[in-house]
């Protein structure tokens, strides 16, 4: 039922392995983290850590075998894929399995790193947290929807993965359920995505039924020797899967969700909506990549336009944010944004590299705020500052994270940006090109202010905050390392290994990559870089503090305009949600109780009510009626009526014969 | 052999009795009219018999049968009434509507 | 009649064995049948069809025996006559049954219908019993008479009495159509639709029913009835057989006019004879229907094949409901049914019998009354005639409704509250009865499951006689 | 095994409840654990022999009719007792016998009031009976009377164990108990409908040369024997008997009041079985043996089922009340069975397939939990509930996994249904206008939308938040053993076709293809 030798098209000049055994058992990726979450379920009150030690030990095991994978990949490149039929339907073949090469190995690193040290920070900050063992338990669920979806060789288990993460990232928003806002956050997060779903679910369904496959890899195959039946339906399922993926990595305007998911604790924030599960989006874009550039390359126009929007009007709304995690939910929107444009721009290795990069940087950065966080007991940075003294480490390793995001080298955010930047400016896109380091230099300086907020000038806050357990700050030292490092992988000119990683697919990866830097787009994003840290350090430093740094730039009324958000919520529950949910549901409950059972009531009504009217006027005494109609003709037999008008045993003799005489009518003169 | 004016005579009878049976009151005088209407049957058989000059004489037995079966009804008829008068000291036909409905 | 008082209840047993005894020839007769036999000049025949219905109808009388046992030992009724008067009605049923000429047939008819005059007003206290008693009375002779004068016509017409005669003359003369044949047709039909209550005939129904002692009513409702239909089906296919076209409209027309009447009039009743008065009235409509497009269509024998099975399963289930009926109305003393709430806890198994019957006539499997309606419905739509799908149609609807109040009944006794006046009182549940109660039960549910037997027996009826 | 072959077996399984009904009737009404154990072994024999019969089947020709038998029934109407099995019928049948199991082992301890184990568990035998016939029956008159036999004891069990509650009904003057309006309602609409398909099946019955039998009336209808404003009105009246039981709207209306008022087994059998007899009636019956008239109803009944989608979920919004809630969602559910079925493909009836056992399972599950809570709880106003999760935790628990279930979430079994509705509807059966199809997917999709918009708003309402006060000091009893040894089986049926359709494809498949393949020349 597994099929090892998966048709394997010849493409590609490198020569790949199959990756042998480790290749072979991957599954047990996906399919340990759920296991593990039965035994948590099951077995975790009664555990000595609460089930933390079984979520622990999956997700390492999980982090050595994408190593493993990893190393085996860098020394030669893998693609495998394997598929499991789970039934058949008309034509179709329902299959799973999982694919085995450059780009999904590279998001089992992030995922299984990026989560391992979640993990470890979060058992010291849920710690006597409600719900502490269902916590890891959603989180070891979601740690293996996430490896579901990018482990999809079908673009069914793709969808499934997709809604799977969508459910867990609603347990973990709403983890804290008692109070309405979280519980409603979550609701937000889950239909926002569903909304999107609907796309990629007709996308889905478009590109199944013209290829008459749902192997993704054979999808691609027929989009590159463009074949017919699909490319004349190619712009609209990309647009569709478009859609699905907006949803999943918060594009503009179905963005709305990720801020609120704050909601969350913050290993979630950190691990499911910076590092991975927001990444989903990209990573579809990214697997098929081949489809859209080959077969609709005006649909990668469309992404990179909402990618370019979104980076910018995100970072905006960045600026105005006073809750520290929210400032960070905007980066990441403004963040993906840039993935999702340099997607658009045909720049693939570009925007997994940042993809990459920002895993790593941004969920430090989270970590780092949540460490904050537990220090201070809110999320408000008004409430904060001066906590360099206290907390030196995650101070030191909040900057790193920060200088990475504002991408100033050699940190990692500067290789990625740079390359993305670089990538538009071959294109050509000038206007883009410029909004993008607009954009950098927003995010320069909005980091900036957040960092001034929070850790410099004097602390506005109540109670001592104290630097946080070592099981906390370890991850984020880690963290910070990849924050550094993990750039260098794909230095132009140096060594480009990531590029070689994420392009050793079944199917060709035909895009731009830059093989030296790109001077011009090289220092634009630094410059952009350096002056929106000096600016932020001018107004929120030099010039008064950190309270009063705010007034300078309440330029209104674009102030008020970001601080409510463009006005998006107020439009979405004005118009639609609050129509639908309390107006017309209504209607509609009142047309079915109201207008169907009233009718279908009435029918029985009526039925009752003839039988009356047949029972009291014709059946008992409607033949005197008749009588009077008939006789009020002619007088002579009036007169007699009045004998007629008599009681029932004449009135029933005389419908008897009455009856007769109407008969023998009938038959002798109509029929 | 004259048959149309005893016919005629036969259907008067079965009207009369007809007639009787509606404007009537007393459930005896209903009754008699009945018999009326059983004496008009009774002259059409017999019109009929000789008519066709039945050799099995089928009308004229039919007759007394009818005669025979008339009678007994009578006496039927006549204990209901007399019944119904005992209880309720009337032979008013049209005031027995004790059921409605 | 001779035995004194004390002892009358010999009678009930001796009433008893002897009809069970004259099921005896009939089984012999149907064991070595050949043939048809006349006898007396062609105007007396034993066919199958007469060998079943004679055996439908002593059943009948049997079953209403037993349901009246304890209504007349319960009060001072005149026990021989009583006996005296249902045997004698089951005699005309009998010769009504294998009559072939007029004159039989009529003998039959006044036989099986001037006993039951009597027995409509056997409860002499009763003032509804003794006003039920005048007007079916009336009603009775004036249909009688309405039948003889039809029968002068035929006779002035043709000079025969035997059917066959008739017919062949008829047809010979080619008079099938002519206004006399189709007058006296009429007259015939109003007459014996007086027996078999069709709307417009029917008005005496519902207070006889109510006035009568409940056996007399259930034997009414379901022997007479009876009776009727079998005469009605002689003197049409065998005498009126060529102006088929003619009655068929018509019989059509009433039978259309019986189910809606009958059904939208008993979803007024509270009174639960009065209720299956109406219902009988309606189900008579349903056997109407296939005779009536068997006229029109001029296959007889599937008309009449739909007609007998639906009177034979007709028959039990009907009997079945009156017993119910009875029973339950005894117990609570109410004779309107909304005050029967819960009734059926205190006797479960009255509970199911009632509710058993009652669906039964609503027509729901697997209890028989599905099957007869079936079969109406079966022959209604084989005519590939619009007429009679039409009509098919309005059954189909008037089931619907039928419903309605026939799930009223196990609905109040199942689901209702008990009364508080109902709670200590025993509930009564004759020996006798339970008889009529399991073997009619158990009748309507072989005829749901396994209904080839009832259709059986429709359908030789129907072969023997449709010739 | 030559009885289980030659028909005998699923005679069995058809007749045994029905005989245990029978003998449970004759058992003293004290002896309480008896009958009980009685109901309970009889049911689980019933599911053992037909899992039996599931091994004695032979998927490898799925498509053909198997361990069936025919024998002469009614000679007169060439009526005849012919049964069996395919691909198609197979899991609805197992899936009967299973649920009954499961409604018998809860009524085990949590009879509805008034408290009559007798009655009860016998009526939940005769429905089985009722059920199974339904599934097996290959003849159209058997079909019919075991369609009908299911009327009598769901009638009972609404009227006599249902909600007691006096509501006022619009077009009513008078007040009226909520069971007793719901059952008579239920009878009445049903009946109305099968009244009707019975002259449909006279009609097939004189122009299919006086056979009732289902396959012999297939290669009739197949040759094109029926045609014309003939097949229409057959069509037609099969359709108003089939669609008021699945239900459809407009004819929904009896489905929110029937369930609402049952008792919890009651809405459970009514939402996981009886619904299924109408689609299936359109798989077995309607759509094989009329096909052109399939084909020209079919857009209609996409579009009804679209609105059906559309306005089930939006009427769920608006409920207040958790068990209408849940019966409003099963209309939107069998929108999507009927979207599949109506797009003619097998995609489309594979998926309805699917989606009727889904159904079957999460609707079941979910009428379980909503009826023990209102047990629980007393109330099913969902104003009042809240904080379920803390006040009976593993009820809770369990709503929220079938909740997430019914929303069709991948992975678990209600996302075939749905996602391969959705797929059969975008390229339905050549000849079918595209237009309609499409808009109704896109509707469909959009009512996965809302349908995730109620449920959430059900799960926030009932089971997230801080429970009221009013509960504080009652001492409420989280799901007992019976209860869990009833649901957990169907939580993980529920997972196990999530991640492996193939249960229900693999027999499904076949037959299907082959169905039609035969009717519409594949």
């Amino acid at each position: 039922m597994v099929n090892f030798k998966s048709t394997v098209f010849a493409e590609g000049e490198l020569v790949y392995t199959d990756g042998g055994i480790l290749a072979e058992y991957a599954w047990l990726l996906v399919v340990l983290p759920f296991v593990a979450a039965l035994v948590i379920t099951f077995t975790g009150k009664y555990l000595p850590l609460k089930g933390a030690e079984v979520a622990l030990t999956t997700i390492g095991v999980i982090f050595l075998y994408s190593a493993a994978l990893m190393y085996l990949h860098i020394t030669g490149g893998v693609v495998n894929e394997f598929f499991i039929n789970v039934g058949s339907i008309g034509v179709f073949d329902i299959e799973f399995g999982w694919v085995v090469d450059g780009l999904s190995i590279m998001m089992y690193f992030v995922v299984g790193t990026v989560a391992l040290l979640v993990f470890i920070y979060a058992t010291n900050y849920m710690e006597g947290e409600i719900r502490y063992t269902f916590f890891f338990t959603s989180l070891t669920l979601f740690a293996g929807s996430m490896l579901v979806l990018v482990s999809s060789p079908t673009l069914i288990q793709i969808l499934i993965g997709w809604e799977l993460v969508g459910v867990c990232s609603y347990l973990l928003i709403g983890h804290y359920w008692e109070k309405k806002d979280n519980s409603s956050a979550a609701m937000k997060a889950f239909i926002t995505n569903k909304i999107a779903d609907v796309g990629l679910m007709i996308g889905i369904i478009i590109l199944a039924l013209n290829t008459g496959t749902l192997r993704i890899s054979e999808i691609l195959y027929q989009s590159t020797h463009n074949y017919e039946k699909l490319s004349t339906v190619a712009f609209v399922a990309a647009i569709l899967l478009f859609i699905g993926a907006m949803g999943k990595s918060a594009q503009f305007p179905l963005h709305v969700w990720l801020p609120d998911a704050m909601a969350g604790p913050t290993p979630v924030s950190a691990l499911m909506h910076a590092a991975t599960m927001v990444t989903a989006g990209v990573y579809l874009l990214a697997r098929m990549f081949p489809f859209y550039k080959a077969m609709a390359p005006e649909a990668l126009d469309v992404v990179m336009l909402f990618g370019v929007i979104t980076l910018l009007a995100a970072g905006l709304i960045a600026v105005v944010q006073d809750d520290l995690k929210k400032v960070l939910a905007y980066s990441t929107v403004s963040q993906l944004g840039y993935m999702v444009a340099a997607i658009g721009s045909g720049a693939y290795t570009a925007a997994l590299f940042h993809l990459w990069t920002h895993a790593f940087f941004k969920a430090l950065l989270f970590l780092g705020a949540g460490s904050v966080i537990h220090a201070v007991h809110s999320n408000s940075m008004l409430e904060m500052g001066g906590l360099r003294k206290v907390m030196p480490k995650t101070f030191a390793t909040f900057i790193i994270g920060t200088v990475a995001l504002a991408g100033l080298p050699p940190f990692a955010g500067f290789f990625s940006k740079d390359e993305i930047l670089a990538s538009f400016n071959h294109e050509g896109e000038t206007t883009f090109f410029f909004i993008a380091v607009i954009g950098a230099f927003i995010t320069a300086f909005y980091m900036t202010r957040a960092v001034s907020l929070t850790f410099l000038g004097e602390y506005r806050g109540h109670g001592h905050p104290h630097e946080s357990h070592n099981l906390m700050t370890t991850p984020l030292l880690t963290l910070s390392v990849f924050a550094i490092a993990s750039g260098w992988v794909n230095i132009p000119g140096v060594y480009t290994g990531f590029t070689d990683w994420v392009t050793t697919r079944k199917n060709k990866i035909v895009e731009y990559h830059p093989e030296s830097f790109d001077l011009f787009a090289l220092s634009s994003g630094l410059l952009a870089g350096l002056l929106g840290i000096g600016l932020g350090y001018y107004l929120y430093q030099l010039q008064g503090s950190a309270e009063t740094g705010d007034d300078k730039i309440k330029i209104q009324p674009i102030w008020s305009v970001l601080e409510n958000k463009y006005y998006l919520d107020h439009f979405y529950f004005k118009f639609v949600i609050d129509p639908v949910k309390i107006n017309i549901s209504k209607a509609v409950d009142k047309f079915n109780t109201n207008v169907i059972d009233r009718f279908v009531n009435g029918f029985g009504q009526v039925a009752s009510l003839m039988g009356g009217v047949v029972y009291n006027n014709f059946d008992q005494n409607g033949i005197d009626k008749l009588l009077n109609m008939s006789s009020t003709g002619t007088d002579n037999f009036g007169g007699k009526v009045k004998l007629l008008q008599t009681g029932k045993t004449q009135q029933y003799l005389m419908l008897f014969l009455g009856g007769v005489v109407t008969i023998s009518l009938l038959i002798l003169f109509i029929i | 052999m004259i048959v149309q004016p005893v016919l005629v005579v036969a259907a008067a009878l079965f009207s009369l009795g007809i007639y009787g049976i509606l404007v009537r009151r007393n459930a005896v005088m209903v009754l008699l009219s009945i018999e009326l209407i059983l004496n008009a049957v009774n002259i059409n058989f017999i019109m009929f018999d000789t008519m066709l000059a039945d050799v099995l004489m089928q009308g004229q037995i039919f007759t007394i049968f009818i005669i025979t079966i008339a009678a007994a009804e009578v006496g039927i008829g006549l204990a209901i009434v007399l019944m119904l008068f005992r209880n309720r000291q009337t032979a008013n036909i049209n005031e027995f509507d004790l059921m409605k409905w | 009649m001779i035995l004194p008082r004390k002892s009358k209840y010999y009678v009930a047993a001796f009433a008893l064995l002897g009809t069970l005894f004259s099921l005896a020839p009939l089984v012999i007769q149907w064991a070595n049948y050949s043939s048809p036999i006349y006898a007396f000049e062609n105007s007396f025949v034993v066919d199958k069809f007469s060998i079943i219905l004679k055996g439908l109808f002593i059943l009948i009388t049997y079953l209403t025996f037993l349901l009246s046992i304890n209504f007349i030992e319960s009060d001072k009724y005149y026990q021989g006559e009583y006996y005296y008067l249902l045997l004698s009605s089951l005699l005309g049923a009998l010769i009504v049954s294998s009559s072939r000429d007029l004159l039989t047939i009529f003998i039959g008819i006044e036989l099986a219908s001037t006993p039951m005059f009597l027995l409509s007003g056997w409860k002499k206290g009763d003032r509804k019993s003794n006003e039920g008693a005048i007007k079916f009375f009336l009603l009775g002779v004036l249909s009688a008479s309405l039948i003889l004068y039809g029968f002068s016509l035929l006779y002035g017409l043709s000079g025969k009495l035997v059917f066959s005669d008739i017919s062949s003359y008829l047809l010979s003369a080619s008079l099938a159509n002519s206004p006399v044949v189709l007058l006296s047709a009429i007259l015939v039909i109003s007459g014996i639709g007086f027996k078999i209550s069709v709307v417009p005939f029917h008005s005496w129904a519902p207070d006889t029913y109510e006035g009568a002692p409940l056996p007399v009513t259930a034997y009414l409702s379901v022997s007479s009835k009876a009776t009727g239909f079998v005469a009605l089906i002689i003197l049409l296919t065998k005498v009126f057989a060529g102006s088929g076209s003619s009655w068929g409209i018509i019989l059509v027309i009433i039978s259309g006019l019986t189910m809606t009447i009958g059904n939208l009039v008993a979803l007024q009743q509270n009174n639960p004879v009065r209720l299956l008065a109406y219902s009988s009235i309606s189900q008579a409509g349903f056997i109407l229907a296939p005779i009536a497009i068997s006229g029109i269509t001029g296959d007889y024998q599937d008309g009449i094949f739909a007609s007998v099975t639906y009177l034979i399963i007709y028959a039990f289930m009907n009997l079945g409901a009156f017993l119910s009926v009875h029973l339950f109305s005894n117990y609570s003393g109410s004779s309107n049914f909304y005050e029967w709430g819960g009734v059926a806890r205190k006797s479960p198994l009255a509970g199911v019998l009632t509710t058993v019957f009652f669906f039964s006539l609503a027509g729901i499997p697997p209890l028989g009354g599905w099957f007869a309606k079936f079969v109406v419905f079966r022959s209604l739509l084989g005519s590939a005639n619009s007429i009679g799908i039409i009509l098919g149609v309005v059954g189909a609807i008037n089931a619907v409704i039928a419903l309605v109040y026939y799930a009223r009944i196990s609905k109040v006794i199942w689901m209702d509250e008990l009364k508080s006046s109902n709670e200590e009182k025993i509930f009564q549940f004759e020996n006798p009865l339970k008889v009529v109660g399991i073997f009619t039960v158990l009748i309507t549910f072989v005829s749901g499951i396994f209904p080839g037997i009832f259709s059986y027996l429709g359908e030789v009826s129907s072969i023997f006689f449709g010739n | 095994m030559e009885l289980l072959t030659n028909g005998v077996g699923l005679s069995v399984v058809v007749f045994f409840p029905l005989i245990s009904a029978f003998i449970i009737t004759l058992i003293p009404k004290a002896q309480e654990q008896l009958i009980k154990g009685f109901a309970l072994v009889s049911s689980l024999i019933t599911f053992v022999l037909s899992a039996v019969l599931l091994f004695q089947f032979d998927f490898s020709s799925a498509d053909k009719l198997q361990l069936g038998n025919k024998i002469s029934w009614i000679k007169s109407i060439n009526a005849n007792y012919e049964i069996g099995i395919d691909g198609i019928s197979l899991p609805l049948l197992v899936l009967s016998t299973f649920i009954t199991v499961l409604a018998i082992i809860y009524s085990i301890e949590h009879l509805p009031e008034p408290k009559s184990p007798k009655g009860f568990l016998a009526l939940i035998l005769v429905l089985e009976t009722g059920m199974n016939g339904t599934f097996v029956a290959l003849d159209l008159i058997l079909f019919f009377v075991f369609f009908e036999i299911v009327l009598l004891p769901m009638y009972f069990m609404i009227g006599i164990w249902g909600d007691k509650t006096v509501r006022t009904v619009s077009g009513f003057k008078n007040q009226i108990e909520t069971r007793l309006y719901a059952s008579i309602k239920f009878f009445v609409f049903t009946l109305f409908g099968s009244a009707f398909m019975l002259l449909g099946f006279l009609g097939l019955y004189y122009r299919g040369n006086k056979t009732f039998s289902i396959p012999e009336l297939i290669e009739l209808g197949t040759s094109g024997a029926f045609t014309g404003t003939f097949a229409t009105l057959v069509f037609a009246v099969l359709f108003l008997g089939f669609a008021v039981k699945v239900p459809m709207w407009p004819l929904h209306t009896w489905l929110p009041d029937a369930h609402t008022a049952a008792p919890t087994v009651g809405s459970v059998l009514l939402a996981a079985i009886l619904l299924k007899l109408g689609s299936y009636g359109f798989v077995r019956i309607a759509i094989p043996i009329l096909p052109e008239q399939a084909k020209a109803w079919a857009p209609a009944i996409a579009i009804l089922s679209a609105i059906g989608i559309i306005y089930g979920s939006l009427a769920c919004l608006a409920q207040t009340d958790l068990k209408r809630l849940i019966a409003f969602s099963s209309v939107g559910h069998m929108g999507f069975v009927m979207l599949g079925i109506a797009s003619l493909t097998p995609i489309g009836i594979n998926a309805a397939m699917i989606g009727m056992v889904a159904h079957g399972v999460i609707t079941g599950l979910l009428f379980f939990l909503s009826g023990s809570m209102a047990h629980t709880y007393h109330t099913r106003d969902m104003g009042r509930l809240g904080g379920n999760m803390k006040l009976l935790p593993k009820t809770g628990a369990l709503l929220g996994f079938t909740a997430m279930a019914s929303l069709g979430l991948p992975g678990l079994a209600g996302f075939w249904g749905e996602f391969m509705a959705l797929l059969g509807a975008y390229n339905p059966l050549d000849g079918l206008n595209i237009t309609v199809f499409r808009t109704s997917m896109v509707a469909g999709a959009i009512g996965t939308v809302l349908t995730a918009g109620y449920l959430l708003w059900m799960l926030q309402r009932v089971n997230l938040g801080e429970p009221s006060d009013e509960w504080s000091d009652k001492d409420l009893h989280d799901a007992d053993i019976y209860e869990l040894s009833a649901w957990i089986p169907l939580v993980v049926l529920t997972v196990l076709i999530g991640v492996f359709p193939k249960l229900i494809f693999g027999a499904t498949n076949d037959a299907v293809i082959a169905m039609l393949s035969k009717a519409f020349g594949g």
